[in-house]
């Protein structure tokens, strides 16, 4: 299916919805952060899209924004999409986890909490995965500073 | 019981007992003789013990295209001994946490066992420290002993690596003890005996256990080495340390010459269940087809160790080619193949006896 | 008294276990804190972190040739894979096309690698289950494949052979021949293999029904790789978005519906195969060309998002890089398979034995630094 | 009667595995792989492209071909060359020339990526095929590439 198919179909499924191809090759979708997981349990459901394999879930720093990528792959269908999501809350960010939709998404988000500090509701269990429980802040926002460990060039 | 009566082995024994019983008065010299002749068998198994874990590693690198310990000594003959001396020479330590009485008691509650069994082994014809009536029985009482070290071990460690290994290896000894007592009890129907060396005496006419009693013999012989193994806790039944799942299992916690007497105890054990095999199986100490039975001056616990040998490289040779079982199933293997196979045995061989179809 | 009261008097308690982050069956620094009910395992906590070197970090302050190198240490096993990967997702950004000798010197090391890793990955498997022997044979074999690797690209494990644009030199002269002496005498060792481990009667008890992953679930928790393979789920990247000489080469998804220990292994086991055929189809006609497409010393990606798929030993790895247009990404991300392949362990280790445990940790071949990263 | 064949069929497979250990345990002297290394050493040769450590080459006039272009200090991803310089006045041209004063090669910190040795212009270092890097003082471990009084080799421009 063409990207423009999809978008055709997708733009149904919300409200708000913003598509961009540019610099990707990838048909981009950006979703409020409150349609997120309605959305995304669509975009797996819908017969025409069958989005069931997140093969990657990448959390990020546009600053001011956090935000997470979600890359989707139809195993049946073999298409792909690009869903953003962003929060301009640095001091208490919050979405929605998709675990229930792709259960790969209960390690991806553990490690988005990690090391960007955007909490999911609904995941079963946030912890620190990588860190230890006591570190303070999140090394992957742009505006971490740890002056012993990092190399700065 | 009277020692004096004790089989002397030897002639160069037979001139130190004559010594010691001209300088002492008898009861003296009988205690003394037991003196000696107790840490000559606890050296010499010492030695062998070492000896056989030397094998062991050697063994293991020719079969994994590696050269093996060549390092200490010439072709590496020493390098346990220097294995045995560091371990001495090291600290013992332990955690704090641990039942110390128990703690300190279970490594030698191993190697006490292993060694006691020494006691009974049919070596030659002269070379028997304790030729008792219920031999056969006394062995396998004595290796079962060696089990409730373990389980102390691995209970007063206070580990829970080294409880779950205990505790498979109370489950594992419990089985397998049913297995190596019927097999040998199949034997036992055919000589009618339970003293070794009667066992023994039995195979210079008819030939060797295993060709008398030929098609129940080798299903006996088969069942008793993989339950002889299961027994002595090795691969592919070494769940006891199963070094992939517990670390190092009932042993975890123990260090220095504490640990070497676990170590040292299963090589003992493994030695123990290949004797016992040699007697009730391949003739103990007499030659094949007495080929050197006229030879005056050949001695014949060369036979026996060389027999001996040849089933520890048997069980050697399953160390390193299979891979482990799973616990349970271990227990089916027990329970649902050699158990039953065992039982139909030995109706097979009463009624091979029965028919006299013996060889 | 009934049967719920003597359950009740006779309850056992469950209680923590660590296995790891030191254990001999973690393969490295992973810890899973087990909660087990008598030998049998309730829960499996991967807890993570150990020899994490926050490698995404360092990208974003390198420029794209030094990320490269990075790279090699994620997962080290298929380190050229992962490489390739990189140069890939730049090259796409720089939209440079490599010439073919590239392309087919570049799958041809990638199926060496494939064929490296799965060797490890048999003698580690066997050893797991106590079969220690089978290490030494894989071992032996493995180190034909690291010589070729040291005489052409310098470095048996961590080779940083590839640059954003080609390779960083050409072939060594001996190349051709060794890799074709390598395959043949591969060729006899793998029935040997077979003989020793795969038929084993054992081997079956303990591999066959263990860990049981379906279909279903491999694709939602995004597991890859020969796992997910030996599930029935075809997630095989160089069939479905095939990158340098892939799509010229013929050669067969092994699919497996099984999905039990013993699946995977033969998945494994099966590619070694498939590997040995890919090679054999490039080794003979390796295309003259450039070794280098012509790249200016300070590489600057335009703005966008670039994203590699590349498929490596163990799974697919994705390398997903967002540029700024300066001289260094602003965010990469590695979307390694081992962490998606760790987060379904849980899922398929639920009552069972420890041993199952590590035979299905063993089949899944976790390699730590491409878990951390 | 398949309690029996799998039985037969289990002890088939037993002996198959034995078989094959067997096999090398008799051509064990033959098959060991074993390098007994501290002893193989004048017979240990590592490959020509085997990426050991940096060096930098000169001649028997004690010249070397570094410029002091800094190329390499520049791609290298861990910060492990670091090159101090200074202009001296050519003689023969009477231009003010770059010149290297030290040429520090920090053993400890070098991931043998290989990218220095890439990006140098003129070949003035090489990867030497020493793989014994052990050593009982980390400071040795930085070392100084350029030998003492050694100058660039005439003709190699910047």
């Amino acid at each position: 299916m063409t990207n423009e198919d999809l978008q055709h179909i997708i733009t149904g499924l919300g409200t708000d919805l913003e598509f961009t191809a540019e610099g990707s090759e990838f048909l981009n979708v950006i979703v409020p952060k409150e349609q997120l997981h309605n959305i995304c349990s669509q975009l797996k459901s819908h017969p025409e899209l069958k989005f069931d394999y997140a093969f990657c879930i990448t959390g990020m720093d546009w600053v001011p924004a956090l935000g997470v990528i979600y890359h989707l792959e139809s195993t049946e269908l073999r298409h792909q999409i690009v869903v953003k999501v962003m929060v301009d809350d640095r001091e208490n960010p919050t979405l929605d986890s998709v675990h229930d939709i792709w259960q790969t998404a209960d390690f991806h988000e553990l490690e988005i909490f990690d090391f960007f500090g955007i909490k999911f509701n609904n995941h079963p269990k946030l912890r620190r995965l990588f860190l230890t429980p006591e570190w303070e802040g999140f090394p992957l926002r742009k505006d971490y500073v740890d002056e012993a460990n990092m190399i700065i060039k | 019981m009277n020692f004096t009566q004790m089989i002397i082995p030897l002639n160069i024994t037979k001139t130190i007992s004559d010594w010691i019983y001209s300088i002492m008065p008898e009861t003296a010299a009988s205690y003394t003789i037991m003196v000696v002749i107790a840490v000559a068998y606890l050296l010499l198994f010492a030695v062998a013990g070492l000896y056989l874990v030397l094998l062991e590693r050697k063994v293991a690198a020719w079969f994994q295209l590696r050269i093996g310990p060549n390092r200490v000594g010439p072709w590496g003959l020493l390098q346990t001994m220097a294995d045995a001396l560091k371990l001495v020479s090291k600290e013992l330590t332990s955690t704090i946490k641990i039942d110390k009485f128990l703690y300190n008691l279970a490594p030698y509650f191993v190697i006490v066992s292993a060694f006691m069994a020494m006691a009974v082994f049919p070596f030659s014809k002269q070379f028997q420290a304790f030729d008792i009536n219920i031999g056969v029985f006394f062995l396998i009482a004595i290796s079962s002993i060696g089990v409730i070290g373990i389980l102390l071990a691995g209970w007063s460690s206070n580990n829970k690596y080294a409880l779950i290994g205990a505790m498979r290896s109370g489950l594992q000894t419990i089985s397998y003890e049913l297995s190596v007592g019927l097999s040998i009890l199949t034997m036992v129907l055919l000589t009618g005996t339970l003293q070794l060396s009667e066992i023994v005496e039995a195979q210079r006419t008819g030939g060797w256990l295993i060709l008398q009693g030929h098609i129940p013999s080798v299903i006996a012989f088969m069942i008793f080495m993989v339950a002889g193994t299961a027994e002595t806790n090795r691969a592919p039944f070494d769940l006891v340390e199963a070094e992939s799942e517990l670390g190092a299992g009932f042993h975890t916690e123990y260090s220095g010459m504490k640990f070497a007497y676990f170590f040292l105890a299963e090589f003992i054990n493994m030695f123990i269940i290949s004797s016992i095999a040699v007697v009730l199986f391949f003739g103990g100490w007499l030659s094949p087809f007495g080929i050197t039975e006229n030879i005056a001056w050949f001695p014949e616990v060369l036979w026996f160790i060389i027999k001996v040998v040849g089933l520890i490289f048997l069980m050697m040779w399953f160390r390193w080619t299979f891979p482990r079982l799973r616990v349970d199933q271990l227990l089916t293997l027990e329970w649902k193949y050699l158990l039953p196979l065992n039982l139909m045995n030995i109706v097979l061989m009463a009624i091979v006896i029965w028919l006299n179809w013996t060889i | 008294m009934t049967d719920q009261q003597l359950q009740n008097k006779i309850k056992t308690e469950e209680y923590f276990i660590n296995m790891g982050p030191q254990h001999p069956a973690a393969h490295g620094v992973l810890r899973l804190i087990l909660t087990i009910d008598g030998e049998i395992i309730k829960n499996v906590e991967p807890d993570l972190g150990y020899i994490h070197r926050s490698i995404e970090k360092m990208c974003e302050r390198d420029s794209y040739q030094q990320i490269v190198h990075l790279t090699d240490r994620m997962d080290y096993l298929s380190s050229h894979i992962n490489n390739e990967a990189v140069c890939l997702a730049v090259e796409k950004g720089l939209e440079i096309e490599v010439s073919d000798r590239v392309k087919v010197i570049r799958t041809i090391i990638d199926e060496l690698t494939r064929i490296a890793s799965h060797c490890l990955w048999w003698g580690v498997m066997g050893m797991d289950l106590g079969a220690l022997t089978s290490y030494f044979y894989a071992f032996r074999d493995r180190e034909m494949i690291n010589d070729i690797f040291e005489e052409t690209c310098g470095a048996r494990l961590t080779m940083n052979y590839n640059v954003p644009g080609g390779l960083m030199f050409d072939i060594h002269p001996n190349f051709v021949k060794r890799t074709k002496d390598f395959i043949a005498q591969f060729k006899t060792k793998i029935p040997e293999y077979n003989r020793l481990l795969t038929d084993n009667v054992i081997f079956h008890k303990r591999t066959k029904g263990v860990g049981i992953l379906t279909r279903e679930d491999a694709i939602s928790f995004g597991v890859s790789g020969p796992t997910a393979r030996a599930s029935g789920f075809s997630s095989d990247v160089r069939k479905h978005h095939p990158y340098s000489a892939y799509d010229r080469v013929d050669f067969k998804e092994i699919l497996f519906t099984e999905g039990d220990t013993f699946a995977r292994y033969q998945v494994r086991m099966m590619e070694l195969w498939e590997s040995i055929s890919i090679i054999e189809q490039l080794i003979d006609n390796i295309p003259e060309g450039e070794i280098k497409a012509a790249t200016k010393a300070v590489i600057k990606l335009p703005k966008g998002e670039f994203y590699q798929r590349v498929e490596t030993a163990r799974g697919e790895l994705g390398v997903y890089i967002n540029s700024a247009g300066n001289k260094n990404p602003y965010r990469v991300k590695f979307r390694s398979p081992g962490f998606s392949n760790l987060s379904v362990l849980n899922h398929i280790s639920k009552d069972v034995l420890i041993g199952d445990l590590v035979a299905t940790m063993a089949s899944f071949d976790f390699v730590i630094p491409d878990i951390d990263r | 009667m398949s309690y029996f064949s799998d039985i037969y069929k289990g002890i088939k497979t037993l002996l198959t595995g034995m078989s094959v250990t067997g096999g090398y345990f008799i051509r064990a002297r033959k098959g060991a792989i074993t390098q007994q290394y501290p002893d193989n050493r004048e017979t240990l040769k590592m490959f020509d492209r085997f990426r050991g450590e940096v060096v930098m080459p000169h001649n028997a006039d004690n010249r070397h071909y570094c410029t002091g272009c800094q190329s390499c200090e520049i791609a290298c991803p861990n910060g492990s060359i670091e090159i101090i310089w200074d202009r001296a006045v050519d003689p023969t041209t009477g231009k003010k020339k770059k010149k290297i004063d030290k040429h520090i090669y920090h053993l400890s910190m070098c991931t043998m990526c290989g990218l220095c040795i890439e990006a140098c212009p003129t070949d003035a270092i090489v990867w030497a095929p020493n793989f014994e890097n052990s050593v009982y003082d980390r400071s040795t471990l930085t070392k100084i590439l350029n030998q003492p009084g050694s100058s660039v080799l005439d003709g190699i421009e910047d």
